[in-house]
Order: C-alpha cells, then structure tokens, then sequence
C-alpha cells in the first residue's frame, strides 16, 4: 500500500480524499493555488504545497506543477479527485511516466471513456443497448440529414470529446440540423480541440440512471447498484438517490449486468460509473462512462457501506476486490448545495462564508469544506457541500434530509439549500415521480 | 494635531493596499494600521498540520509578480513555480549568483527543475543580491522566496 | 489630555476601516486599537427561528435584578419567571398600575400565573410607571421587561 | 402523535431532540436559561422560551418554570433528556397532572428505579443475578460488619438514591467499614435527602456492560443490544462501543434476557438502560437501571438503524413497537469530549470556543452544540462533542474514529480529545482488551 499520496484536487473531494487517507494511515499531501491558501484541505492534510496561482490551468490542471510537487514531496501515488484532471488520458500516461501511481483506471481505458463516438462502438458492440443515432462521427452535415431519415427527431448532436453538457444541441429538423451539426462541431473544436460529432436520437421524458461499478485488476468487476440523477439542471445534478423508484427489482438485475457488460468492453480497472437514460417505456440505453469519482459517490456508500474512495485507492495499489456481490440496505439520498442564486437565473455567488451551521445528528451526512472564514472563490466550482441521509427506507431519507437542509445556514452567499428543500419536500418527489421535468415546477417563472 | 489631514491620511491608506502607514516629522508620529483580511474573517489559520509542511510557506503565496516589496527597500524574487532549486547551472559549477553581486535584468540568477526541466529564474528588475534563501537541490513552493535583494533604480 | 479631542479622534477611527491608530506629539502618545470581527466573536444570531419566537424575546434576559436602566433614564420592571402576566388581581378588576401612577417600594404591579399559582410582582424602589409593555393575559418569558417606569430617587 | 413538544434540557441532547421533532414533523420548543440566550438548542429550535437565570436550580431543574412554559406555549409533551429531571419521578408525576406527556417511564417506575436498594430487590425476585449484597438498607454500623463477615471485602457502600458516584464509598476491612457506612449515610442525607445506604461486594476487574431496550404499552420489550462503557473516570464515561469484545453470542443472549426480565420487574416503559457489571470470570450482575435516553445512545443507533429519540416520543405518545428483535450490523464507537484539562486533573475548562472543527465523512457522526462563538459555561456539564464512527467491523470502525478525533478541533478551551485518541489508537484497546484499568495507562502521573 502506498505510505504518501498526493491529492491533485481541491474543495470537499480533496477533503473527502483525506479523510479516507487517514483511516488508511497513508500520508496525504495537498496541493493548493494561492486562493487556497487557507481552505479546508490545505490545512486538514497532513503536508501542502503552493503549485500556482488562482487559474486553475496554472495550479489544479497543470500538469508539469502537479507532477514536480509529486516528485518533491516523494509522493507515491496521485488522486485526481473529479473535474480538473481526473479523466485525463494524457496526465494518467505521464504519472505512469513518472513512476506515480494514478489512481483510476489505466491511460488506454482513459482515452476509449473520453472518446464518446468511439466508446459507445466498443459498448454497443458488446451487447449494450445505446441510444440510436449515428454509427460513428458525423463526416458533414448532409451525412447527418440521411441519418435522422432513418431514426426521426428530434435528435442530439454531441461532440465525442465533449461533457458535461458543452458541444451539445438539440436539433428538430433537417433544416436546423445541419446548422447543428456545424455549430457543435465548431464549438467542440474550440472547447476541446476536437471537432468531431456525432447523433443520438433525443429520448424525450427519459431518466438518468447510473451504476456504480468496481473493478480489481484480476478480472473480478462488481455493481454496487444505481443513483437516480434525474434531476438537473443544464447537466448540473441537484438531488441524487438511491434505490431509484424507476426500477424493477428485475430491470436493476438486467440493467447491472448491461453496466458490468459496457465496462468490461472497454477493459475498465478502479471505481467507475456507467450511464444510462431510462425511457418512460422502461427501455434503456447506455450513454457514457464517467472514469473516475463521482461527486454523488456518498449515497452509494452510505447504502452499501462501502467506501469508494478506500476502494479507489486499494485498487490502484493492485489489491484485489473482497466480494463478489453487495447487497445495498435501506436507502440514500444527496442534495447538493451550490453558491448559486436560484433567483438570479442560477448566477454563481462567490463571497466570504461569515458564519455557516453545517446540520447533523443520525443518518445525516455533510460532505463539505465550508467554515466560517472561507471565501468561495470565482475561480472555482460552486459546489458548497453535500448534504447526504440515509434511513432504513426512502421515507425516513426524506425527512431527515428535509430537516438537514432545514437546518443548513450560511450567510456571505447565496445559496441552492432552499431550492433543495422545496424540491424534496414536494409531491411529485416524495411520490417518487421524478422526471426531466420535475425541476421546472420548482424554478422562478422567468417573465 | 490637525484633525483634517488626520482624515486625509487614512483616507490614502484605505484606497491603497498597504496594511500600515507610519510617519514621523519634527517630533510628531502617526501609525495607521488596517484590519487583515485574516482578522476580519479568521480563517482557521490555527489548523496546523499535524506533521509539518512539506516545504516551507511562501511568506507570500499572492505573489502574481515576482517581486514584492519587504519592508525595509529589499525586495525578494519569489519560485515562479514549484519544483527543485539548483543555484547553478551544473554540479561543481559556481553559482549563478552570489550575496553582494549585481545582477542585471533577464540575467539568470537561478534554475528551478520540475518535470526534469530546467527552468531558468530572470531578474525583472537590476539589484543586488542581498541573501539566497534557499539551499541548492532544496524542494520549493509556487511563490516561495528565493533571494532577498536590493533594487537599483 | 483633552477630552474632547480624543472622542473626535475615536469617531474618526470608528468611522475609518482602520484597526488601530497610534499618534505622538509633544511627547503625548495616544493609541487607538479596534476589537477585531474574531474578538466581537460571532455568535450565531443569524440564526433566526424558522417558525418564530413562542413569545417575545426578553430584552434584557441576563436581568439578575428586577430593573434595569435604559438610556433615557427610564428604567425597566422585569418579569422574574416565565408565566402568564395579570394587570390586575381578578378578570373585571382595576389594574394594580396605570401609567402615571407613582408606585411605592413592596407595592404590587402585576401578576404572573405559573402553574396557578398567582406570583405578586413588586416594585423594589419608588417608581412613576411609564408605560405597560405588556397585555393582560399575555405569556412572558424569565427577564422579560413588564413595565418603563421612572424612579423617584 | 403531539404536535408540540417541549424540551426540558440544553446543550447536544436538546439539539439531537430538535432534530427528532424535525424529522417528525412536530413543533419543537426549546427552554433556556439566560446563560443559553445565544446556545445552539435555542437558535436552532422552532420557538425557545427564557425561563431563568444560569443556575440549573433556578432554570434547568426548576419544575415550576418548566411546566409554566410548557403551558403558555400549548405543549403537549415534555422531553426531559438526561440529567436535570430526567429521572425524577417528581416531575414525571407533575406532567401527567399538569396533562403534558412526560417523554419516559411512568413515576411509579421512576420511583422505584430511583430507589436502588428497593430496585435490587425487585430485580433479583425476577431472578436476575445482583451483585451480592445487603438485602436492603442497613441500619445500623453493627449490621454492615455482620453482612460483611458474610459476603468478605472489599464491599461498596452505596446511598440508595445515590448516583453518578456520589455517596458512594469502598470499604477494605471492618474497621473502615462502620466508618464509610457512617460518612456515606450522612453525605447521601446532605446531597439527596435520603440517607438510606446498602452494602454490594466489590467485584475486582468487572467490566460495564449495559443493555438498550425499548418497551411500548402494550407489555412488548425488545433488547437492541448491549454497550461496554468499562473506560470511564470518576464513573463519567469516556469511551462507549458496541458490541462489546467480552460478550460471546450466548454470553450476550442470557444477558439481554436478564435485562428484559429486570425491565418488566419494574414495569418499564418507553426507552431505558439496564446496567450490569461483567466480571473477570463471565459471572454477570445487575446495578441499576437509567431511566431515561443515554448520552451514548448514539452507538446503539448506528449498528441498529434505530433512532432512540424517535422511539422515546412515538411510544410515549402511545404508539406500539413495530418490531419484535433487531439484529445490530457492524460495529460502532464514541468518544467523548470534555471542555476539561486532563493535564490538569480534569480540571474544567470554561471559556468561549473561538474557532472549531467538526469532523465528518462517511461513517462519522459528531453530535454537539458547538460553534464558533458558544461560550462553554461553569453552570454546566462540560460535554463539548460526542464523535461517533461505526463501521463493519470494529477495526473500521476504530481506524474512522481515530481520523475523525485527530481532525478534531477547538480553540479556547482545553478538552479531552486527544486523550481519546491515545486510548483508541492504543495497543489494549485495538485488542479489545478492556478493563477497568485501563484508563490509568493513560493518565498524566501525578508526581
């Protein structure tokens, strides 16, 4: 096992990465920027060095910074957390490199998840339902035209080296298609420096479920069961849970096993998530990996008792998985909580955190690197804390996330908890009727 | 004591970013002193690690310029990146600089390494070096100071 | 020293973003330090009650005597427990006190009801009552002010 | 189920019944004293209420002030918590005439718990095993000497209405012991207003083992397990855990019956605690019941899934037990942390906390009452924090605690957090090899 890992991430996940170093008795190293001086993981690892200024290109996502303070500090291993670089091809292959161990899956695994076009090939081909649409990159916009003659509109056009809802457009018919295809294609290029788009068929009404998988690297790859992630907003998930009312005790079987399928295909190693969309008609279609942590990682540990990132780490160091199968008790869900002003169409509010009352007591969990004196910083992600509870059933979750977030205060910035709390409190989720459109009956009327 | 340019004093020490303002003339002394940011909202700077910094803080890890003021005229040339210091270009060959040497501007006065690159540390500005900071092949922080100097201009 | 200049001098610090102010002539020293946001301490008064408060909060809840000063030299006549506040001694009776009234040490000028039991509140020094802050038949908190009353010493 | 619920106590215990009524959709009120203006139970409640100065007497313990609030604010129900008047059949009596649920036992069974020479009696009639003894007060110094001869020394003279160590002496041979009989009937006179003391053999190395149980109205009674609370000083526990390392599956399975049966000797209802002693030889004894929610009741909720609180309310309310057995899951620890200076005798440490940290992460619960800014008062229990880690196996669950009381951190008052440290992060303890002796491996010389 490793004795010194450095944390190439910032705000609750490195945080969150600590905490399992720590219990693992493994040395954590920080990183932080110049605006991090004083955040939470800067003080709470046991060492921490200065890479650079507040951009994240020149701190968080430098890689030649990354590996130099690695090096310096005699760390053996590097944990990207998510976001910045955690699913980077590119600096998982320069850690190998350099003798550090890259804690996710192997650099190949890496480039395949990162190549959406190319991914869902290797997943279809391996038996997986994916959503209908294009066999590979769109060559122009009149190869597109054919295509959607084939599976109707409307259609998605998405660039294979996009995420998190860039380089994506909806298109209804041929003749915004083709400006689609082009906007997308030039979009992609600009943000990811590569222009290459494909079509998916738009599944209207469709749910968002994932499935958490683990992998050793002796062949054994376990499903610790879905997150219902429906709920989001610009690609931006609010509220997390599991079980998911949409499934079946046979269609999360059938579904589990499509996941473990999908990962197999493109060789996966390490904790990861498979993504699905649900039809309202119960069919469902692979969409994409997410290679690394996931920031709702907390309602799948808090129902399994596993802890994923411990498992990362293990895994990483070559460990093999101590069970085949894990059967999930009671249930979990996640709000998170955002410096955000709802009213404001979503308007980021970074500010000093004057005071903050961060809730507890049984079955709540925070995951957050709030504290009074913390300045939310522009430069980064908005994502204040996670507010998690579990309960011996989806009923008692709920009301004690409701009286969680009741109780979560800060003053300095605006935030999403209010949001939050009338979403859950609500009919439609209590119900379990959860859908695409859910959100909007919780928005201002933009008038 | 003239109450006016009492105001007016602390007005120029509020529009700028200095911290303190103390003058003396013909017998009389004033000291004007801001709030910190870190007194205004205390941050947990009393969260120490438990097993020590890696490296050494960067007494000012702000520094978007390599050069900031001391308070006694010197200035210090801050680690442009995080890496290893080497004071000269190869084992057994003399330093780059030395304390008492005056260094032009672009003029190499050390080399940081990351990544098995060697990155050569400029001058901005001409100054005497005053003190190297740092030992040759010690590990440092974005930001840490190297070299205390004086400018020459 | 002049008193008056060092108040305008506080007013000006007070005034400022400054945290400390230090002058020296004619061999007077003055230094003028604010308490810092840490020292003031912040307790969570932010915290508001979702739903409200049962009954209005005491003014003064770290009322150890029964009166207390306010600023314009009126005093207050507090509640010494948590009960039901009587204006007088039975429903259809005149009230023990009308404002105007001069009260004498030992007399009494409310009630307070707590588990029935009927507790007689007393004047502890002669007072003119000013005014009843209070409604009959209205719950009161431990501290509560009852009555402003001006005292006859 | 009441609607409104008053809550006769302060500190964490109060804000842990906040959070119950929260989840219960009930109207919380909170009493204070002046001393509690600014306290976390107080700002956090739905209404609060000032019913007095600092002094427990006057506030805390004063039933008038209590029952006065409770009816100008519409109460239904009084939470009386633990300490205070939890326990006193006084005040129980005076809810139900008052028409305020009492949240406990009936008085009768109150009085008769709070009687623990009459107690010992009942339970051992029920067949329950009691630490031989004096078969009830003794009353003359004479009549000590004759027991003695019979049962041998060392013995323990204890006040009938003693607790929390108070009026409790350990007598070595008969000289001393007409002595300590004397003293101890006369300190007990002074401090409780009985004088009454009865005589029990010291038991040598005896571990503390006490079982959870829960009792509706309708005569069903369920043991939830034990906890070893043997690591206490001065009879203030410091580590509490369970399971308990010294019980064997048929060890613990006579013991939880004995406790049952001690339980319906007395007539018990709504949640409570039956403390035995387990000696060096398997030979288990009763000492006495808590009748009332345990500060450590935070273990017992984390291996069951059972909220104790919620418990307390709905069966006082009337509701009947949903289950018949429950089976504990993995493993669960609490530290507890004092505001005391353990380098100075456990000297008190009144203050202000300036700043703090709570730990978190999975597996962790912290309940408290801190935040920046909370002064720690001399009027009262010096309870900072109770950090609670449960995990799959002890050995999880030991390794989250440790992280969790190494994050730990407060300014302004000194505490025992890193006392606790040592002790879980020691050798005796990760072996399980737990004993009344354990502490003082601990403990600063006193030179």
């Amino acid at each position: 096992m490793f004795r010194r890992l450095l944390i190439a991430n910032r705000g609750e996940i490195a945080v969150r990465i600590i905490r399992a170093c720590r219990e693992m008795g493994i040395t954590s190293i920080a990183v932080y920027s110049t605006a991090d001086r004083d955040s939470l993981h800067t003080v709470l690892a046991d060492e921490s060095i200065c890479i650079g200024p507040a951009e994240a290109n020149e701190s968080y996502r430098n890689i030649p910074a990354i590996i130099a303070a690695a090096e310096i500090t005699d760390a053996q291993a590097i944990h990207p957390g998510y976001g910045f670089l955690s699913e980077s091809a590119k600096f998982a292959s320069i850690c190998l490199e350099c003798r550090l161990a890259f804690i996710g899956p192997n650099p190949k695994t890496l480039s395949l998840s990162g190549d959406k076009a190319a991914c869902r090939k290797a997943v279809e081909a391996a038996g997986v339902p994916v959503v209908p649409g294009s066999p590979g990159i769109i060559q122009d916009p009149e190869e597109a035209v054919k295509i959607a003659e084939k599976i109707g509109f409307p259609l998605v056009v998405k660039a294979t080296h996009g995420g998190g809802g860039k380089g994506m457009r909806i298109a209804h018919n041929d003749a915004t298609l083709k400006h689609d295809v082009a906007m997308a294609a030039s979009e992609a290029r600009a943000a990811f420096g590569n222009g290459g788009v494909y079509l998916e068929k738009y599944i209207e009404g469709a749910r968002h479920i994932e499935f958490q998988i683990v992998a050793d690297q002796f062949g054994r790859i376990v499903s610790l069961g879905e997150r219902e992630c429906t709920i989001q907003r610009r690609h931006q998930k609010l509220i997390e849970e599991t079980p998911s009312t949409a499934l079946s005790a046979s269609l999360r079987s059938r579904m589990a096993k499509a996941a473990l399928r999908a990962a197999r295909a493109i060789g996966y190693t390490n904790v990861g998530t498979v993504e699905f969309l649900l039809s309202p008609n119960g069919q469902y279609y692979f969409i994409e990996f997410n290679a690394r942590i996931q920031v709702e990682h907390g309602v799948t540990e808090e129902v399994t008792g596993i802890d994923l990132v411990r498992e990362q780490i293990r895994l990483a160091a070559g460990e093999p998985l101590g069970y085949s199968s894990v059967i999930p008790r009671g249930a979990a869900i996640e709000a998170r909580i955002y410096a955000e002003d709802p009213e404001l169409n979503f308007r980021p509010s970074p500010g000093i955190i004057k005071r903050c009352h961060i809730p507890g007591g049984p079955g709540i969990r925070v995951d957050t690197h709030l504290f009074p004196g913390y300045e939310v910083s522009r430069y980064y992600d908005a994502l204040l804390a996670k507010v998690i509870a579990r309960g011996k059933n989806r009923q008692e979750a709920i009301a004690r996330l409701v009286g969680a977030l009741e109780e979560f205060l800060t003053d300095g910035v605006s935030n999403t908890a209010r949001l939050a709390t009338r979403i859950v409190r609500g009919d439609r989720f209590r119900r379990g009727d959860i859908g695409p459109d859910l959100l909007e009956e919780y928005l201002p009327s933009i008038g | 004591m003239d109450l006016g340019e009492l105001q007016e004093l602390i007005k120029i020490l509020e529009g700028s970013q200095l911290a303190e303002m103390e003058i003396e003339e013909e017998g009389r002394r004033v000291r004007l002193s801001k709030l910190t940011a870190a007194q205004m909202a205390a941050p947990m700077h009393f969260l120490t690690n438990p097993a020590g910094q890696a490296v050494p803080t960067a007494q000012n890890p702000d520094a978007q310029e390599q050069s900031n003021l001391r308070g006694n005229g010197l200035i210090t040339i801050d680690s442009p990146m995080v890496g290893t210091f080497y004071a000269s270009s190869a084992p057994g060959k003399p330093p780059f600089v030395l304390p008492g040497d005056t260094v032009e501007p672009n003029q190499t006065v050390c080399i940081i390494e990351a990544m098995k690159i060697m990155n050569e540390v400029t001058a901005k500005l001409p100054v005497i070096i005053e003190k190297v900071l740092v030992e040759n092949g010690e590990p440092v922080e974005y930001g840490q100071p190297l070299f205390t100097a004086r400018p020459l201009i």
